[in-house]
């Protein structure tokens, strides 16, 4: 399956609004700290439902907010969700972003990077299309020390990249891009059951679900375009 | 979209600008609810449908049932 | 009074441990972002005890790092706690900084740069000492929004400069470093009494201390130099 | 210090590299205890002592009591 026809399917049947929900737990304390100055112009990469982008022309006044995002039904649902005209949602694909150099002010992404089909050549457009001084905030839960997000490509029919801190790092400094942070955000909103009600059908100890939660969180690297 | 999106979106193969053509307007007058994108370099062509360009590289945006 | 004969007496009185003990509990948090490779050489800016440097060779295999501070008996503590030969301390002020141009890969600074005399001039010699793509960490409890520290220059002979959050990034642009990142990092470690404690000594009400210390923290901005 | 700082440690008032003199060492011959740092254009000194180098301005050094 095509990277359209799956995460349509997921458009179509509500997924986006279902990660939305999720993925701002950790989302927005990395949102909160991005560097937008009231005016710039701001790029989801892979929007889903498009909250991320909202969120900073609401707190941050960002000037512009575009969403682009490979499946079509994610971004006409994106779309409907707001009357918003500083936002606009299009269609494309990581791999050939349709900018023109030093364009954009910041790229956000959450939970999409790694579908890219080449991510090093992802990593290079992102550098293209940022203006001098302009951020990448990468922010993943699949990567390698995540031992419980592994499991995740049986489930999915695109390939998925499954790097670790390091790499994550290497891959923006041979992009061109300086790194200026790596953090693991916890997500201390989840309800993590007592104890005693482990197994769960998700999780068979509390302390995996801790773990995976409070600890590993979501993995988010800075990279900032020379 | 917008227009003022044009002053940034480039063609996704070779990045060159793009030019509006069969452009409908929302009754606001700002927003372009349908039309083509054409590259002024390769001509390849981008449609705008419910307001959303669609600016996938063409062998990807084929694959969309007709 | 001048730097020296203030913290000189902070130093002789034991003060820069007790620093360390409260300041740890955001600066762990700002340090473990740090984009730090192995090798890396890494200054501490107004290193009081100089723990945050130490942390930074254990935690992420950082080359050698520099502790400088204003007052010689802070930097003879700090060398003091350490037979680390990888740690090294001198005595130096923010306003005229002892290095060689790109000879830096990170600047950390943890509740001191206020202190500078001219804080303008000594971020453009942080842009200057740093490598392109080092980054300047610099956490400050004592900011314009935390209205809770402003009494504090009361106690101090040294002039503070209190800027607000966007005074920080605008003076990082002035002084040509980029802004990755500004953020408040929560202290969620600090003992806050039960409601009924209040008022104690310090504080008028609960809402009040909570706010200081779990939303207010530590005020971050992240410079990298072009 | 380790004489290895020299490298990158420079005079704080014109930016110019540093000379060590009367260097005396530690047991292990790798830490300078005590000696004199020299700019190496304008000629100020900065001392070291205990180990550690005192690279302040000399107008603030100077108002250590004697
Ligand atoms: N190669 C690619 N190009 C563009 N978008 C892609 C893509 N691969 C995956 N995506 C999109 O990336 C999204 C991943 S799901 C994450 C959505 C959103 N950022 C959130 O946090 O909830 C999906 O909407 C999917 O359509
Ligand atoms: N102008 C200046 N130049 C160099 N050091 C200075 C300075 N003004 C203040 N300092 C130093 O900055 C320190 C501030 S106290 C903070 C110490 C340490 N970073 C911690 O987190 O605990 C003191 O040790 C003081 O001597």
């Amino acid at each position: 399956m095509s990277v359209r026809e799956e995460f349509d399917e997921w458009a179509a049947s509500g997924k986006d609004r279902g990660m939305e929900e999720r993925h701002w737990h950790t989302a927005k304390h990395a949102l909160a700290r991005m560097p937008i100055e009231p005016g710039d112009v701001v790029l989801d990469l892979g929007c889903g439902s498009g909250y991320a982008g909202r969120a900073l022309r609401e707190t941050k006044g960002a000037g512009r907010v575009y969403g682009l995002d490979g499946a079509p039904e994610m971004a006409r649902n994106a779309a409907g969700y707001t009357a918003d005209p500083g936002v606009g949602y299009l269609v494309g694909d990581f791999d050939s972003l349709p900018f023109a150099a030093d364009s954009i002010d910041h790229v956000w992404s959450m939970e999409a990077f790694y579908y890219a089909a080449d991510p090093h050549h992802t990593l290079e457009e992102i550098a293209r299309i940022l203006r001098p001084g302009g951020t990448f905030y990468c922010a993943v839960n699949y990567y390698e020390e995540n031992v419980y997000s592994h499991a995740w490509q049986e489930s999915i029919s695109i390939p998925m990249t499954r790097w670790d801190r390091d790499q994550y790092r290497s891959a923006f400094h041979d992009a061109g891009l300086y790194v200026a942070e790596q953090d693991n955000v916890p997500d201390r909103e989840i309800t993590i059951p007592d104890a005693d009600e482990f197994p769960t059908d998700d999780w068979d100890s509390r302390e995996e679900m801790v773990e995976r939660y409070r600890e590993y969180g979501t993995l988010l690297t800075v990279g900032v375009a020379p | 979209m917008k227009e003022s999106l044009l002053e940034i979106l480039r063609c996704p193969l070779d990045k060159h600008e793009l030019e509006l053509e069969d452009a409908e307007y929302a009754d606001d007058g700002e927003e372009v609810v349908s039309g083509v994108l054409v590259c002024s370099e390769c001509g390849e062509r981008y449609p705008i449908e419910d307001g959303i360009p669609n600016l996938l590289p063409p062998d990807m945006r084929e694959e969309t049932p007709a």
